[in-house]
């Protein structure tokens, strides 16, 4: 493992597990997207690429004391990838101001080592070619190249909307980065200047997202100190950039494997002590 | 590896051996001038464009800035090559003058040029197949913002030989890392990779790396970050 | 030998392996089968999605003109974020299960294509000579187009015009019998309580983009912090939900009343009686043969007929009665099917809770306005009964307008087969359906963003509220609208509807509400008019209630059905869109085999485990599913999910499990006019 | 020259001395291999052209057979190194008369390993970015550096004996490369020791970083995982006993006696020691393994294994079955001169070896690691197989023709005699 990066912008989540219904439009927005290709059969989830799931989670109660739960699961945006020091070729790294954890496909060559890496089954195979319907491609964006057959894809955070936010300050003349009133450096895109589509598509408005360091961000005051808060499978040290809020312990507690005998975790560093 | 011991005439060869030499260099050179001659044409095709378009005429005779054609757009995007509408702004019409009997062949040219152009194109709205020597692959995001400002930000007013001086005019910035096409009043064939689809002057990652991966631009800017970022995603999508 | 031998070590000095070596990796990278991102100026334009149900506003991003996402509207009165079938909608341009061009029946049984002129001139010809013994279902209950539909079928003399069976008819249907000359609304926003009893608020019923903005506005996120002492603050509003399926709404509701499927209008009469107990009156003429009714209902009846636990029971009715602006709710657990009387009792209770025409409470909005001159009103067209009509008329002609009904309505098979007794059938549809697929004439009309189209108080909205939605898409099929095809033909039988095309009638219908300029309109903006009428004139009516509240009969061993809806399975008249079917989870679809939910102690009951191979058994008609034991599921019920079975539209529709419809029955509602299909039950047993 | 017809047409290729099969028989022997290559191909034709979603591997399982074939032969193909180690840099001289085995089946598993690599990774016509973009921080990056060196280093190793058949010898060029390579032999022995060890142990390291998979991750020295040793010693103890078992079924089917028995024990012998080492300290591992990361990842020992297919049964068997039990049979002298046992102990040993990389590679996937996710099952279809099946066949062929014309056997005209 090789140091660990700190940036002074961290784009993040809080999502809020007590909002998410398990509705899907994250999901299909971020298809539509990052130019996912559809697939007709879709019953084999081990072999449907979604960068973006949304995992159902139980109480495991009987009737009627059953509860439920959905946890819509991005790529976690590891500060420790586990991904990212295993690339032989260096196709993923998180190297840019805002730590997320980039994937660059043309340069993939299809090992998948870094999805035997990943606990949170967040890289996915190209295992055929990509099709869409005819005519479909139309409906392709532009901002995000498309994959072949043979590469590891995963969410980026929509990262092209981060580049497209500060060409916007940019023609306009403003630093993309500026010394904020706390005295810190924090990134001078508005809070909704740069939303990914998932974020953007929920009407619940159960994920937040923004800049984890920036303290007038929502996504910093919900989980900053908020014993609601916790990240998946925290112990391991990943230090992601995702944050899940609920008030049930139950759900908090499925976020980390815990022996019989253990307390549910108090979110512990919250946020990197560094700046 | 064990030997089998039964070494014999090792003598005999060295004679042998040395008359080999000659299809060997025979072979060699064939291999060395089909590689660096041959074979550079065989991977490029020349493609054309679909007419003779000056850019010449329009910044030295019209005194057209760059911006006006290729501009940013609100978003902070660029708009690359202008499209019909915006070509269309000028010349709904033929501009130029039918030459008369005693016109030069140059005149000529630009007047069938731009009538090929007008006919062609902007009367039945056809958007034109420019080839575009610099695209950029699908796999690059290429912020044409990010450099128009930040790089100039130090390099017109730093000290040492990397100050590339005030400019007299905002093509010269352009020119900085663009070709003087305005010098150029013929249309270089775009230079197309039969494997790649690139076009011959397509940038590789090293000559990005020139200025990204530059030492120089490992200094901290106050801010926290370094000046032009070698991260992947920097230039990657 | 050696040649060889010198070629490749001279070759080794030359660019040749090397380029090559380079160049086929950057070929591996842009394949040429593969699509390239193709670039141009972003712009945006406003629209409504007509695809979606729910009435969601969408701004579309194009790209040097193509369309290629659809994003939220913020600022509009149904607007904060899309669904998972309105996200899709750019995509569903492009659907496999499109129709191209207008395709007329031949003599083979197959189609064969023609243009449309022609087509319109058989059209014309088939309305002139079926005339009056036309009849026309319209799958879209909030255009204008249903004012084209309705005063043509009056123009040729008919008066069989039909909407697919909704929410909005069994409210509307509860209005008119109430003697409420109005449309219910609904005020969430302003609402601090809100009981939904079988209508799924976050995902299927009503408004459900707005709905989720409002549940995401009344509760805070979870902050709490045992350092800094904050504790987690209430939310605005309580969002409590009875149901017999732990479904999206249950999933964030607190809390979930599990009650059997079919029993949402015997809850609400228990919850009355309840509220009579604690004094509460309503100012109706009947409102004592409404309370003696109501007095049998008492709370170990109620937890008796709907499974509901009365101890939650009575914690919610104390809420309610603790509320500023309490709202109960009453829907299907699927959006269709519950009849008027559920609606009925609904009303009785909010007009319990006093909150008609209150802040968060129940409105009576105004009813939908018309502008073309012999259209008829929309209470008027929700009054007909589609579900009892299809199976004993026999029309000369039959019109279809964004209808499915051979998928959508309770026993497909009969429906199908009572559409192949009419002689000539006609759908105007965006999509093959299976509806479209057993028609004479197939007739292509655009989707919502390929079209100028408007919207007009979808149900479950809060006050009546009118958009238009222009075409921000050119259509690069062959397409027409309905509306403006049948004025088309209108005009050749020589007809004067008043309009001439369906642009015109929006335009007025825009200067009617509010003097709208259409052009302000179609960018985004919404026409929001609070006005409400009052409930003069109540009647509780019950008469009806007592005949039309009775708990379904069911055989002893059998399972009650409880079909469950998800928008992300799309409609019936879109099937699943093709990224939507990547949302199911692991084990909802077993390669081509559905799964149905049970709890492990029905399950039990029945002998069975998780993953068992089941036959479903309505007595009539059966489907094969898979077991999946899931706890939220009330007892001795098997959920299953709608929106499955497709025979038609496209690959990402077929070969999924079985139409729930099957299943299904629609029984007559005493006194209503209406049917019912909440109800069913069916024998579970293994394959 | 009278033609005797009794000789086999292509007998002047033959080593010194040595009698072979009829050539009709070889062919057919040939054909059949031929066959099993050809379905191989036919699969690799698949994975190529239309992706590797034409099998069972999928996103949970990205590893999966061939990842496991790989690491196993790698492993049973390190007799190779570890016996040129043996023989020429600690001159343990009668090692002589199987290292020519040992590097031929050295060479085939490695390219055999290799080719079912290409087809393994999405992208083969990028695989050179794992030199020219190499990350130096991932052990897999190590793996493909030393695996293509050593493949090499075995190529020079395979040279001089391809040389020394009876008619190349003959040409003076070819008799001076393989005489000089001999000289330089144990260099490359040098070199593919150092080489071996570390891409082992680098194939080791792979699974012991995973820190996000409890049951491959291992602590370990410094940034090596103690996977990493494990792996070399593993290999070592494994690789001398498959040559051991290769020799001998040449010798079954070929009904005469190659390698000495003698040689055989002494291999037995040295792979005893090495899996006793091996065994010592993969006990302690799992010992911490189970005391150590399996707590503080918050997981009880049993939650590792799931069902009959991930059961425990299959850590008894490697550690004990298959590593314990073979273990002892070679380290006790009056039971490895005992030939069935010997070979029984060999194949225990490899079985046990061979599970080890099974479930580092399966069942670490297998598990969920999300607490609320289930566990997952794997079983490759054909086409996985195909391309294994056609290493085997693969690796028969190079041995029938090595054996048939190279002078891989010094003992072979002294024991038959």
């Amino acid at each position: 493992m090789s140091a660990k990066k700190e940036f002074s912008v961290k784009w993040g989540m809080a999502i809020d597990l007590d909002k998410c219904t398990g509705c899907g439009a994250c999901m299909v927005a971020c298809q539509a997207e990052n130019n996912l290709a559809p697939q007709a059969d879709a019953s084999n989830k081990r072999r449907v690429m979604n960068w973006l799931v949304v995992y159902e989670l139980s109480n495991g109660k009987a009737f009627p004391d059953h509860e439920v739960a959905y946890l819509p699961r991005p790529c976690q945006q590891c500060a420790e990838q586990p991904c990212a020091t295993v690339c032989p070729v260096v196709a993923t790294e998180r190297n840019e101001e805002g730590g997320i954890v980039s994937q660059v496909t043309p340069r993939c060559i299809g090992c998948r080592y870094c999805m035997a890496a990943c606990p949170y089954h967040a890289r996915y195979f190209n295992w055929f070619d990509p099709i869409w319907p005819k005519g479909m491609e139309k409906a392709l964006t532009p901002d995000v190249s498309m994959r072949p057959r043979g590469v590891v894809e995963k969410c980026t955070f929509c990262h092209h909307r981060f580049m497209q936010a500060k060409d916007v300050l940019r023609t306009k003349g403003i630093d993309v980065y500026t010394r904020a009133v706390d005295g810190k450096h924090h990134c001078a895109i508005p809070e909704n200047g740069y939303v990914t589509s998932c974020a953007e598509a929920c009407p619940n408005g159960a994920i937040v997202f923004g800049d984890l360091n920036n303290p007038a961000h929502k996504v910093y005051q919900l989980v900053t100190g908020n014993d609601n808060a916790f990240r998946l499978l925290e112990r391991l040290g990943t230090d992601t950039a995702v944050y899940y809020i609920s008030s049930r312990e139950w759900v908090r507690r499925l976020g980390d494997n815990y022996l019989p005998d253990e307390e549910t975790q108090k979110p512990q560093q919250i946020l990197p002590k560094k700046h | 590896m064990e030997e089998n011991r039964h070494c014999t005439n090792g003598g005999k060869s060295r004679s042998k051996c040395a008359c080999g030499a000659v299809p060997f260099l025979a072979g060699a050179i064939v291999a060395l001038a089909f590689g660096w001659w041959v074979f550079p044409d065989m991977l490029f095709s020349k493609e054309a464009q679909p007419f003779f378009f000056s850019h010449g005429v329009h910044v030295n005779d019209v005194g057209a800035a760059c911006a006006d054609c290729h501009s940013f757009r609100e978003d902070g995007s660029f708009t690359g090559l202008p499209s019909l509408a915006a070509c269309a702004d000028c010349h709904a019409e033929v501009m130029t003058a039918e030459p008369g009997p005693d016109a030069t062949a140059e005149q000529r040219t630009r007047y069938e040029a731009e009538k090929a152009f007008v006919e062609g194109y902007v009367s039945q709205g056809k958007e034109v197949p420019w080839r575009a020597h610099q695209k950029q692959p699908d796999n690059v995001f290429f912020s044409h913002a990010a450099h128009f400002n930040k790089c100039f930000d130090c390099h017109l007013t730093m000290q040492g030989e990397l100050n590339l001086g005030k400019p007299d005019s905002p093509q010269k910035l352009c020119m900085t890392c663009h070709p003087s096409l305005e010098k150029l009043d013929k249309n270089p064939p775009v230079e197309l990779n039969a494997l790649t689809d690139y076009s011959r002057t397509t940038m590789k990652m090293w000559e990005c790396e020139k200025c990204h991966a530059h030492p120089g631009h490992f200094y901290n800017d106050g801010k926290g970050r370094t000046a032009a970022n070698n991260a992947c995603s920097t230039c990657h999508k | 030998m050696k040649f060889v031998a010198g070629a490749s070590a001279g070759i080794m000095a030359t660019p040749v392996p090397w380029k090559l070596l380079d160049d086929v990796s950057i070929w591996t990278q842009n394949w040429s089968w593969i699509p390239r991102n193709q670039y141009g100026e972003s712009t945006y334009a406003h629209a409504v999605s007509k695809m979606d149900p729910s009435g969601v506003p969408m701004r579309i991003r194009l790209v040097d003109g193509r369309p290629v996402r659809v994003l939220p509207v913020e600022d509009h009165p149904l607007g904060g974020g899309l669904t998972a079938l309105s996200v899709a909608e750019v995509q569903m341009l492009y659907s496999p299960g499109r129709v191209k061009r207008p395709l007329l029946r031949a003599a083979d049984g197959g189609f064969t294509e023609l243009d449309w002129p022609a087509a319109a001139k058989i059209l014309q010809e088939k309305l002139t000579e079926a005339g009056k013994n036309t009849a026309f279902i319209s799958g879209d209950e909030s255009s204008s187009t249903n004012e084209v539909l309705s005063a043509f079928a009056k123009g040729i003399g008919s008066d069989q015009v039909f909407f697919m069976p909704s929410e909005g008819q069994c409210a509307s249907v509860a209005a008119r019998l109430m003697g409420l000359e109005a449309q219910f609304g609904y005020d969430l926003e302003k609402s601090d309580y809100v009981l939904a009893i079988g209508a799924n608020l976050l995902e299927s019923w009503g408004t459900v983009v707005r709905n989720r903005r409002i549940f995401k506005e009344s509760h805070p996120h979870p902050v709490r912090s045992a350092a800094k002492g904050i504790k987690e603050a209430a939310p605005m509003a309580v969002l409590a939900y009875a149901g017999s399926v732990q479904n999206n709404t249950a999933a964030v509701a607190r809390p979930w009343l599990p009650i059997y499927p079919g029993s949402e209008g015997l809850l609400a009469l228990g919850i009355a009686n309840m509220l009579i107990a604690k004094g509460r009156v309503v100012d109706a003429a009947d409102f004592d043969a409404f309370k003696a009714l109501a007095a049998k209902f008492t709370p170990e009846e109620v937890a008796r007929l709907t499974g509901v636990d009365p101890k939650k029971l009575e914690a919610v009715v104390e809420g309610l009665l603790k509320a500023k602006a309490p709202l109960v709710v009453v829907g299907s657990e699927f959006g269709q099917g519950a009849g008027a009387a559920p609606l009925m009792a609904a009303f009785a209770v909010n007009a319990l809770l006093g909150n008609i025409n209150r802040p968060g409470g129940l409105v009576l909005m105004p009813p939908a306005q018309t502008a073309m001159p012999k259209a008829e009103a929309r209470s008027g067209m929700y009054a007909k009964d589609l579900a009892s009509w299809i199976g004993t008329a026999k029309p000369a002609l039959l019109v279809l307008h964004e209808a499915n009904p051979v998928y959508a309505l309770p026993d497909p098979e009969s429906v199908a087969a009572a559409l192949k007794n009419i002689p000539f059938k006609v759908s105007f549809s965006t999509f093959m359906d299976e509806s479209a697929a057993l028609c004479d004439l197939v007739l292509p009309i655009g989707m919502g963003i390929e079209r100028t189209d408007d919207m007009e108080s979808p149900y479950g909205c809060g006050g009546s509220v009118y958009c238009v939605t222009p075409a921000v898409v050119e259509a690069e099929q062959d397409v027409r609208s309905t509306a403006n095809a049948l004025l088309f033909v209108a005009r050749k039988m020589g007809m004067d509807l008043g309009f001439e095309t369906l642009m015109d009638l929006i335009k007025a219908k825009a200067q009617q509400y509010g003097k709208a300029k259409f052009d302000v309109l179609a960018s985004g903006k919404a026409l929001v008019d609070d006005r409400t009428v009052g409930p003069r004139g109540l009647k509780l009516r019950a008469d009806i209630l007592g005949k039309a509240l009775q708990p379904a009969a069911k055989a002893k061993d059998a399972l009650c059905l409880a079909p469950y809806a998800k928008l992300s399975m799309g409609t019936a008249k879109t099937g699943i869109p093709p990224y939507n079917n990547k949302t199911l989870r692991a084990g909802d679809l077993d390669g081509t085999a559905m799964t149905v939910l049970m709890n492990a102690a029905t399950a039990s009951k029945k002998g069975m485990a998780n993953g068992d191979r089941l036959l479903l058994d309505s007595g009539r008609r059966r489907i094969a599913a898979k077991l999946r034991v899931y706890e939220g599921v009330m007892n001795d019920t098997v959920a299953v999910c709608l929106g499955f079975g497709h025979t038609a539209l496209d690959e990402f529709s077929q070969n999924k499990g079985a139409n729930v419809m099957e299943l299904m029955t629609a029984a007559a509602e005493p006194g209503t006019g209406l049917s019912v299909w909440t109800g069913t039950a069916v024998a579970v047993s293994k394959a | 020259m009278e033609i005797n017809y009794n000789r086999p047409i292509d007998a002047d290729l033959f080593p010194e001395g040595a009698s072979r099969c009829s050539f009709t028989q070889f062919s057919l022997w040939m054909g059949f291999l031929t066959a099993i290559l050809l379905v191989g191909l036919y699969a690799m034709f698949l994975v190529f052209r239309y992706g590797i979603g034409v099998t069972h591997l999928d996103d949970h399982f990205g590893f999966g057979l061939w990842i496991t074939f790989d690491l196993a032969v790698i492993a049973l193909g390190a007799g190779a190194f570890f016996t040129g180690l043996l023989r020429y840099i600690l001159n343990i001289d009668p090692l002589k008369n199987i290292i020519n085995l040992a590097v031929i089946f050295g060479f085939i598993c490695y390219t055999g390993a290799m080719l079912v690599l290409v087809l393994d990774i999405g992208q083969p016509l990028r695989s050179w970015f794992g030199y020219w973009h190499a990350n130096v921080h991932s052990m897999l990056t190590e793996v493909i550096f030393c695996i293509t060196c050593y493949c090499i280093v075995l190529i020079i190793e395979y040279i001089p004996l391809i040389f020394e058949q009876k008619q190349l010898n003959r040409i003076p060029l070819l008799h001076h490369i393989a005489h000089n390579l001999h000289v330089t032999m144990p260099l490359f022995a040098g070199m593919g020791a150092f080489l071996s060890t570390f891409h082992q142990g680098s194939l080791g390291g792979m699974y012991g970083v995973l820190f996000g998979r409890p049951y491959a991750f291992r602590d370990g020295f410094f940034i090596w995982p103690w996977t990493f040793f494990l792996f070399v010693l593993s290999a070592a103890a494994s690789g001398p006993m498959m040559t051991v078992l290769v020799g001998t079924i040449m010798e079954k089917c070929t009904g005469k006696k190659l390698i000495s028995f003698d040689i055989k024990a002494l291999m037995g012998k040295i792979a005893g020691t090495m899996l006793l080492v091996y065994l010592v300290f993969k006990f302690l591992d799992t010992g911490a393994w189970i005391m150590s990361i399996a707590p503080r990842s918050g997981l009880e020992f049993d939650q590792f294994f799931h069902g009959w297919i991930y059961g425990k049964w299959l850590l008894v068997a490697e550690l004990l079955l298959c590593g314990v039990l073979p273990c002892v049979i070679l380290l006790k002298k009056n039971l490895r001169e005992n030939p069935a046992l010997l070979y029984t102990a060999g194949l225990l040993d490899c079985a046990g070896i061979t599970i080890n990389r099974y479930v580092l590679t399966v069942q670490t996937l297998a598990f969920p690691s999300l607490p609320f996710e289930q566990w997952q099952t794997y079983a490759p279809n054909w086409v996985e197989w195909a391309p294994c099946f056609m290493v085997f066949a693969y690796a028969a062929v190079l041995l029938s023709l090595s054996y048939r014309y190279l002078p891989v056997f010094p003992q072979e005209k002294q024991l038959n005699g």
